[in-house]
């Protein structure tokens, strides 16, 4: 999904004329078209049995993902020569079980992905409801800081903030939302312009509100679909970011089981135990589609009046 | 390969410059082997320090130092060397304002250099100083006269005596050389077998790996031992294992330099963490070939490593009831720093956890890793040292454990006492004594947890033949194709 | 006009795909036309009129399906033609079409000339040359003054009554024997679209052309349409020839839909009449007679069986020329719609004591045009003075953008004005804190769609001011709301409704017990029935004069529609351009005006008038930009009486009459005679044959 | 000249945003980083470290090293990089070349996958293109750019040996890389094309169009392209610019020796001269890449252009 797409499905004022009256809420009309949405069931769906492993993995995973056993080391799956039943998916190089880390890993990028696209929404949808609402010098200000962040690499600027201020998950987390803002304020600065010229607002102007009561009362309610598709799509990004991160080496801490730092860690035998890359690389990929099917099915579902 | 005869080499750091006055990295010292020969050089065999373009030297007392040069050694331009190039070379290091990598060493104990003839000069000390040959052989390349002026420029990167010349340099890419055909017969480092050889700048290990595999590079050097194992398995390439004189050790702050009231302080803590670790099965299953585990803050082979001081085997039982009598019956937070081998790093904190410790594991890259560790500001530090490459138990003690090494965690100044001693002594009884009295303390105290002494894997095609360097420095001018 | 058909539409259906069945947009329609005659398509939104006239062409959205018996048109059967006959030799060469928006209508990022060269060009045999002349002789009759360098502008450089312009000249390149034209004045202001109307039909018969005009605008039909076609739910309900369907409708929609339109009726009829319900849905199968669930005469039979097609054949030569599709139960015939009871219509009311003041308010924006443009000022009010007096309802009329809306605003506290002041009950607005204005003042606005939160259901929406003015507890406010729900006719099930599930018109009643709950003195109504169909327009208008005789409300009602205003208005301000030109007693203004803006707003009105054709507008020109003022009288540049003294001098506000007026000409008698024997401009010798 | 004004508001801005940034970066290196170290090498005696201390001016306050190394830059001398000891305009020349390479090479691939992929699915809604083309673009989205990297070198370099594994010397080096590069922004475009497509051809104009008689290609090249095109470039833009600073994992994976591995490298390095003179760099080729959309976008359409 792309920043146009987003922007140009904020068509609030968009009249459907001919709806009958007393028809469906918003939510139940929504309700009905996921009924009929296979991506977004299929995405729903594989992220509920994630998020199960997610969060019932110290029961699920068969070992202590931490534990180490020097004379188990890279064991092979299972099913390849060498491996045993009891570490299906083989260990790593400190003969941890693979399978476990992997299911802890669900846990860590869940837990960065929601942590860090929240921290973003905060950010992004503050500065873009202020520079849509206020507009004046807050917007110049609120311009010039998203030109700054937009200027720098994002994963350049990200590698430098944890590089110097130290590898750890809230780090990771703080620094991924910290710089993951700019889709929330493009999208709710462009609503924000746009619903404050409708008339509910100059209504609850008349009606004596303060601009705050308009801010968080009139206007914000309005962002709640967007903010949640760019909130899905976000947390993705964010997954992919921790991988990536953790991959260069300036991720999660070690020993926790991130994905990323996983694959980083295969990578040296990738030629060799190649599913020290492959089968967290698969995980990941299943994680990230699912959020992705998840989040354009919630686009297709909450945005009404689209033709075609 | 052979076809060519070119040697392509991998290296996993760039190199910034091929001039060895001016870097101290690893990559340069194997190059400069290479390209650039000093007074003496280490004897790959006995690890010895043994003339190179000097043809002999002779002591005229403890701070005089005579040294005569070999004839008929050319530079790489064609120009003889002379005692003038020489003293030219130390002046240089000498002076302030050259900014070489190291001056600062070379300026705390030379006074100066003079020309006693056109092939001799003299060196004069400050004090008495026992690693003078070792200096002179690691890290001083001659240089030609006005090879640093203003004006100088002779198009070649650079201008040495060694048995292969730069022909082309691409910082950060690749460093091409060629054997000089004017090198001096009488060398021990004589007659390479080799023609070309090219260092491939190649950070990425997995990317080296499949270079080796598909004929790209001809040689790696540090590969890590799961590594090796993998690969040499295949057919195509072929493995070597070599020493290192390198060190892995943790220090505690026993100074309580981070924080005056860090459990660290105790010697009971520190005892106990001694004990917790497993270095025999770090060794054996993490650091691999030649590696042991080592009981003293230095490497076997170095001179002056003997102790009587106690030995911490393995015993997490007894590591715990030594918590428990320091008072940390539930052990303690604290965060150990590190900054390479994250995998011995991880099973080091494996080890403590199971103790009962909760270690919080900073690894961070070097430049930070020196600035906390500069500012006293770690509780515990897995660190390695590699000594240079000297087999002398002066050079990792001083660095470690003198009073005003930003290293030293111990806050011993009697221990830093006798450290200095031993390095201005140059007698090798009184040096081993004073060594086996510092290295005592060190492990009674308990201020460092030695860890292991490193091996070197080398992977490489079956056409090449190389001899195993003894001190982790390969010598690639004995390399050859094999027939 | 010749009697030869041209087009015959035989059974034509088309069906939509929505999220969960199929909406039949258009349920076998069938309709004729002869060559250059005009034919009128009416009907709310929604009716299927737009689907229609796409479908002749097959331009319908990529989804829909259409289904026809036949649509013969001269020797083809465009039902059966391929896309690449009907684009290479229909569309555009033999029928032109003329859009609702143009706005959007024109592509953006291409020259005018491009655009209408290519409608040539594109049909082969023609050269660029050729076509060059041709674009630069039709943009010269549709009125474009300096066509040749026309042609190299955007289309964002002209107004909207421009761009329709060249959509005209475009539909027009090839000479088609038919043209479309589907709503062409709905966006264009009033006097723009007496223009346009006017250009078509003299075009019209310049050219011989059929066209098919399609319009919810029975005023605009009334005038310029031959025949008529009443179009309900996708069918066509009633057809004939303009005068007989108007003055003598037989389908009770056609009743009902003329009941609804302000001055239909005599001008004392305060109250209108008004079809009940809405449009329905037209997904899925309808039994009966779609119209029988809003139809006061509808019998059992209706909801049942489908009515038939009934022939009025009376002394016509043509049998197909006048029908309507209705059971027409005996029993209640002569049943009319709800607002029949003339008799409770309110009385003018006249006096009180002005309870709002506008003294010499001017508000200046800051515009910036285009990416490297610069910040410019522009002037929406002008030293604007007003007052509202207690009790009366003020009507403020103008064309679009002439600064109705921002002189609300100003009223509102909404805006600051740079300069001037607004008092409200004896005191300046600046200095009343918000709360106890908004209990003085409350707005309605024209859309209902954005008018209410779409996220707040309607109970909370209604709430919400004693909400945020700390009015009761939760339990009182409920209460209060549930009345006033009563009040404007709200059932209570919708209390916890969204906004989207209501209708247009819930939706206006909603915003207008937001606005009554705090009990206000003074409402301001923004156009609050001009998004509306007429037969809600009606309910809403009804709905409000009632209001206030029960409330005892003083009103400020901005609107463009003469009618409406004619219909409600005691006190009248004509604008322009940021300043109030005129501004008096409703029936001295409206009959008598004195400024010659007033005159041609009056003139370029419609009113339901069958036997009279689109009138010549004598007004020059579009609304100007309001960025670059003309110097003098604001208008002098379309303004018919100009002289030197008003292109250099501003008028000053005097009083003729107990009328204020702002214009140098006030006391010089009107060139044209007075609206009611006004000449008659009707070019059609034969419109009823 | 209203034209020139904007790009002089534009340059201002962009001055304004590299102060910030490069005082921000300054400071983040000075409080946390011991450069010292990194130039003198993980085993370097104390001396050492101390004399290159003073030497470099790293005892000196933070302003006055942040003044000084600006003051050198207004005077046009970048600094010389403490840690390849070459002036960093040098560094930088040598390695943008990987990188311009790599970048366009990358926006080719993303050009030639997105766009026909992008147009055909818009013209066949729902199709089973349209179908292809979104399921591409969502696992397009969810494959780490990395990992496609390794994939790519375990499948075209090690099994089936038809590329070289890494390096960057022919243009065969290439080739995987721009791959990777290019899929990574596939999805984006891809999307913005469909939408943007299917919002021109749903427009007002284009029924115009149809009623004027065009059909097939010449509706789409002749009325729609142009007006499709114009969220494209801007997203172009973007992507150009962000692959001209952000191919640093690609550049890892590699190992090619562009601007992205520069930049990693300076910052694990605190190569002070290098990063500060890199993030000039970077925030010069964004605004620039903006601006250009922008002024192309501005002479695609008329209104932009003249508002
Ligand atoms: N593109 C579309 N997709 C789906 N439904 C549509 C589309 N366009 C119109 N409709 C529906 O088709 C029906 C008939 O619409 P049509 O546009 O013909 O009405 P109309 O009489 O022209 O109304 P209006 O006066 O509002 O223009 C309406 O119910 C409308 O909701
Ligand atoms: N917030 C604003 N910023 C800039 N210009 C504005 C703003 N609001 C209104 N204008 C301009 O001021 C002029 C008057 O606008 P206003 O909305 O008052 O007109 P109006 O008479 O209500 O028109 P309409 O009948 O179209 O509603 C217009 O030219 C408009 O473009
Ligand atoms: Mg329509
Ligand atoms: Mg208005």
């Amino acid at each position: 999904m792309t920043l146009k797409e987003t922007v140009d499905q904020t068509d609030l004022a968009a009249p459907s004329p001919h709806q009958e009256a007393l028809g469906l809420t918003p939510g139940q009309a929504a309700l009905k078209r996921a009924r009929h949405h296979l991506g977004l069931q299929l995405g729903l769906g594989m992220l509920l049995v994630m998020g199960v492993f997610a969060l019932l993995a110290p029961w699920l995973a068969p070992h202590d993902p931490y534990l180490q056993n020097l004379s188990l080391r890279l064991l092979p799956p299972a099913w390849v020569d060498g491996g045993q039943w009891h570490y299906v998916l083989g260990t790593d190089h400190l003969g941890r079980d693979y399978l476990s880390r992997i299911i802890y890993g669900a846990r860590i990028s869940m837990m960065i992905g929601l942590g860090a696209a929240t921290i973003g929404a905060l950010i992004g949808v503050t500065l873009g409801i202020i520079a849509g609402y206020f507009g004046g010098w807050l917007d110049q200000a609120v311009n010039f800081l998203v030109t700054c962040q937009l200027a720098v690499p994002s994963l350049l600027l990200i590698m430098a903030l944890v590089f110097v201020i130290g590898q750890s998950i809230t780090v990771v987390i703080f620094v991924i939302g910290a710089t993951h803002w700019v889709f929330y304020l493009v999208v709710t600065r462009a609503a924000t312009l746009r619903i404050r010229e409708l008339d509910f607002v100059a209504a609850a102007g008349a009606m004596g509100a303060s601009k705050w009561q308009i801010a968080v009362k009139e206007i914000l309610p309005n962002l709640v679909n967007q903010i949640m598709v760019i909130f899905t799509l976000e947390v993705a990004v964010a997954i992919l970011n921790e991988a990536t991160l953790s991959f260069l080496g300036l991720g999660v801490p070690s020993p926790i089981p991130s994905w990323g730092l996983m694959i980083a860690e295969g990578k040296t035998a990738m030629f060799f135990q190649p599913w020290l890359v492959i089968l967290p690389g698969i995980a990941l990929f299943v994680l990230v589609i699912a959020i992705n099917l998840l989040g354009d099915g919630v686009r297709d579902v909450t945005v009404t009046n689209r033709r075609s | 390969g052979p076809d060519d005869d070119t040697l392509v080499v991998a290296f996993s750091k760039a190199l910034t410059t091929v001039d060895r006055l001016y870097s101290i990295q690893r990559e340069g010292l194997i190059l400069s082997r290479l390209t650039d020969d000093g007074l003496f050089y280490v004897d790959p065999d006995t690890l010895e320090f043994e003339p190179l373009a000097a043809a002999s030297y002779e002591w005229v007392d403890d701070t005089r130092l005579d040294v005569t040069l070999r004839e008929g050694i050319r530079f790489h331009d064609g120009s003889p060397l002379t005692a003038d190039d020489v003293v030219y070379t130390f002046q240089w290091v000498l002076n302030e304002d050259s900014d070489t990598s190291r001056g600062a060493v070379i300026r705390g104990w030379l006074k100066g250099v003079e020309k006693t003839g056109p092939l001799s000069v003299r060196f004069t000390l400050n004090m008495p100083y026992p690693m003078a040959l070792r200096d002179l052989a690691i890290s001083i390349p001659l240089r030609k006269r006005g090879t640093y002026d203003e004006d100088h420029d002779d198009g070649r990167p650079l201008n040495g005596i060694g048995p292969y010349r730069v022909t082309r340099f691409s910082a950060g890419r690749e460093i091409v050389l060629e054997r000089f055909e004017g090198y001096y017969a009488d060398s021990p480092k004589a007659h390479p077998a080799i023609r070309n050889m090219v260092f491939r700048v190649i950070p990425d290990e997995g990317t080296q790996q499949a270079e080796l595999l598909s004929g790209g590079i001809d040689l790696m050097m540090d590969v890590p031992p799961d590594v090796a194992d993998n690969v040499s398995a295949l057919p195509g390439v072929a493995r070597l294992e070599g020493n290192d004189i390198r060190i892995g050790y943790l220090t505690l702050d026993a100074g309580g330099y981070s924080d005056p009231d860090s459990p660290m302080t105790n010697l009971k803590v520190r005892q106990a963490i001694n004990h917790a670790i497993d270095r025999e099965a770090i060794t054996r299953y993490l650091v691999r070939g030649s590696a042991r585990a080592i009981p003293y803050a230095c490497h076997p082979r170095q001179f002056g490593c003997d102790s009587d001081g106690p030995r911490y085997p393995y015993d997490p039982g007894k590591a715990r009831k030594l918590l428990a009598e320091a008072g940390y019956p539930n052990g303690f937070s604290f965060k150990l720093w590190a900054y390479r081998e994250k995998i011995i790093a991880e099973a080091i904190v494996n080890n403590l956890e199971a103790v009962g410790l909760d270690v919080d594991l900073r690894f961070v890259k070097l430049n930070v890793f020196s600035k906390v560790r500069n500012e006293h500001r770690m509780e515990a530090f897995f660190a390695s040292y590699g000594s240079g490459g000297t087999p002398d138990a002066s050079a990792s003690t001083g660095v470690h454990f003198a009073a005003d090494s930003s290293r030293n965690y111990s806050g011993d100044a009697a221990l830093s006492r006798t450290v200095l001693a031993a390095e201005r002594t140059i007698d090798p009884g009184q040096r081993r004594r004073l060594y086996r009295q510092a290295l005592d303390r060190i492990a009674e105290q308990a201020y460092w947890v030695p860890l292991f002494s490193y091996s070197q894997n080398y992977l490489l095609t079956p056409a090449l033949s190389l001899p195993v360097p003894d001190d982790g420095v390969p010598r690639l001018w004995q390399a050859a194709w094999r027939p | 006009m010749s009697t030869e058909s041209l087009l015959e539409i035989r059974d034509l259906s088309v069906t939509l795909p929505t999220d969960s069945s199929e909406l039949r947009a258009v349920r076998g329609v069938s309709l004729d036309l002869r060559r250059g005659e005009t034919l009128g398509i009416v009907g709310e939104s929604g009716s299927g009129k737009s689907m229609t006239a796409l479908a002749l062409m097959n331009l319908l959205p990529p989804a829909a399906r259409r289904q026809a018996a036949g649509i013969h048109f001269g020797d083809a059967d465009l039902a059966t033609l391929g896309e690449k006959e009907l684009a290479g030799r229909v569309r555009g060469r033999r029928i032109g079409m003329i859009f609702q928006e143009p706005m959007t209508s024109l592509n953006p990022v291409y020259t005018i000339g491009r655009q209408l060269i290519e409608t040539m060009t594109i049909h082969g045999g023609t050269s660029v040359a050729a076509a060059r002349r041709r674009a630069i002789e039709l943009l010269e009759k549709v009125g474009l003054p300096d066509p040749a360098s026309r042609l190299k502008q955007y289309p964002h450089e002209m107004s909207g009554g421009q761009r329709q312009r060249v959509m005209i000249a475009m539909a027009l390149m090839n000479e088609p024997e038919l043209l479309i034209a589907d709503e062409p004045t709905t966006a264009l202001d009033v006097t723009i679209q007496a223009q346009i109307l006017h250009l078509l039909s003299e075009l019209q018969r310049e050219l011989g052309m059929a066209m098919i005009l399609i319009t919810h605008d029975l005023g605009v039909v009334s005038r310029a349409a031959d025949r008529i076609a009443v179009m309900y739910a996708g069918d066509i309900v009633e057809t004939g020839t303009t005068e007989a369907v108007l003055s003598a409708p037989r389908h009770p929609y056609t009743q009902g839909l003329l009941e609804c339109v302000p001055g239909y009726r005599e001008a004392s009829a305060r109250r209108l009449g008004s079809i009940p319900g809405i449009v329905p849905s037209m997904t899925g199968e309808i039994r009966g007679c779609a119209f029988a669930a809003r139809c006061p005469r509808a019998v059992p039979r209706c909801h049942q069986e489908d009515p038939p097609r009934r022939p009025v054949a009376a002394g016509q030569s043509d049998g197909a020329a006048r029908s309507f599709v209705c059971h027409d139960p005996e029993e209640t015939r002569g049943r009319g719609f709800a607002g029949g009871d003339t008799a409770t219509g309110p009385a003018i009311r006249r006096g009180g004591d002005s309870v709002l003041r506008v003294d010499d308010a001017s508000c200046t924006f800051s515009v910036r045009r285009g990416l490297f443009g610069k910040r410019k000022p522009l002037r929406a009010l002008d030293r604007v003075s007003l007052d509202i007096r207690k009790g009366e309802v003020l009507a403020l009329v103008g064309e679009s953008g002439c600064g109705k809306t921002t002189l609300t605003r100003t009223i509102m506290g909404l805006q600051t004005p740079d300069a001037g002041t607004v008092t409200l009950a004896g005191r300046p607005l600046g200095e009343q804190p918000a709360r106890q204005r908004a209990r003085l003042i409350q707005p309605i606005f024209q859309d209902p769609y954005s008018s209410l939160n779409p996220r707040q259901t309607i109970g909370d929406l209604i709430r919400r001011p004693l909400v945020i003015n700390r009015l009761g507890d939760a339990r009182e406010q409920r209460a209060r709301v549930h009345r006033m729900m009563d009040y404007v006719g709200l059932p209570s099930r919708v209390f916890n409704s969204f906004p989207d599930q209501l209708s247009g018109g819930q939706r206006q009643r909603a915003a207008i017990a937001r606005a009554l709950i705090l009990d206000p003195e003074i409402v301001i109504c923004d156009e609050p029935t001009s998004a509306l169909d007429v037969s809600v327009q009606a309910q809403i208008l009804n709905l409000l004069l009632d209001l206030r005789d029960e409330l005892d409300l003083t009103y400020l009602f901005v609107t463009h529609d003469l009618s409406v205003v004619r219909h409600l208005a005691d006190r009248v301000a004509v604008m322009y351009l940021g300043e109030i030109v005129e501004c008096g007693p409703g029936e001295q203004v409206l009959n008598r005006p004195k400024h010659p803006y007033t005159r041609a707003l009056l003139d370029s009105a419609l009113s339901i008038e069958p036997a009279l054709g689109v009138p010549a507008p004598d007004l020059a020109g579009d609304f100007p930009n309001p960025m670059n003022r003309p110097s003098g009288c604001p208008f002098h540049p379309r303004c018919p009486l100009a002289d030197q003294r008003c292109r250099q001098r501003v008028p000053a506000t005097e009083t003729l009459d107990g009328t204020l007026v702002k214009c140098w000409k006030a006391d010089t008698p009107p060139p044209s005679a007075p609206l009611d024997v006004r000449p008659d401009h009707n070019n059609k010798e034969d419109a009823a044959p | 000249m209203t034209m020139l004004n904007y790009v002089m508001r534009r340059a201002l801005l962009a001055l304004l945003v590299a102060l910030t940034v490069s005082f921000g970066t300054f400071a983040l290196f000075y409080f946390a980083t011991d450069p010292a170290q990194t130039i003198a090498g993980e085993d370097a005696p104390q001396e050492m470290v101390e004399a290159i201390r003073v030497q470099y001016g790293f005892d000196r306050p933070i302003t006055v090293q942040y003044l000084d190394w600006l003051g050198g830059v207004l005077q046009g001398d970048f600094g010389q990089s403490y840690f390849w000891k070459q002036p960093v305009v040098e560094l930088i020349r040598e390695h943008a070349k990987v990188t311009l390479l790599l970048a366009f090479s990358a926006l080719a691939v993303t050009i030639l996958i997105a766009l026909p992929l992008g147009i055909s699915a818009a013209l066949r809604p729902n199709s089973w293109v349209d179908r292809f083309a979104l399921s591409t673009a969502v696992s397009a989205q969810a494959i780490p750019n990395f990992w496609l990297g390794l994939m790519l070198i375990i499948l075209f370099a090690v099994t089936f040996p038809i590329f070289p594994v890494s390096g960057d010397s022919s243009w065969r080096h290439y080739v995987l890389p721009a791959l990777v590069l290019g899929a990574s922004s596939v999805p984006a475009v891809m999307r913005l094309t469909r939408t943007g497509l299917l919002d021109v051809m749903g427009s007002d104009y284009i029924r115009t169009a149809r009623a004027k008689g065009f059909t097939g290609y010449r509706l789409i090249v002749r009325q729609a392209l142009r007006n499709a095109l114009l969220p494209i470039v801007s997203v172009l833009a973007v992507q150009l610019g962000n692959k001209l600073g952000g191919s640093i994992v690609t550049e890892s994976v590699f190992s090619m020796n562009g601007l992205g591995r520069l930049a990693v490298e300076s910052i694990f390095n605190s190569d002070i001269p290098t990063v500060q003179s890199l993030i000039l760099l970077f925030v010069l080729t964004f605004v620039l890449l903006t601006l250009a959309a922008d002024l192309i976008n501005a002479w695609l359409d008329p209104r932009i252009r003249m508002g």
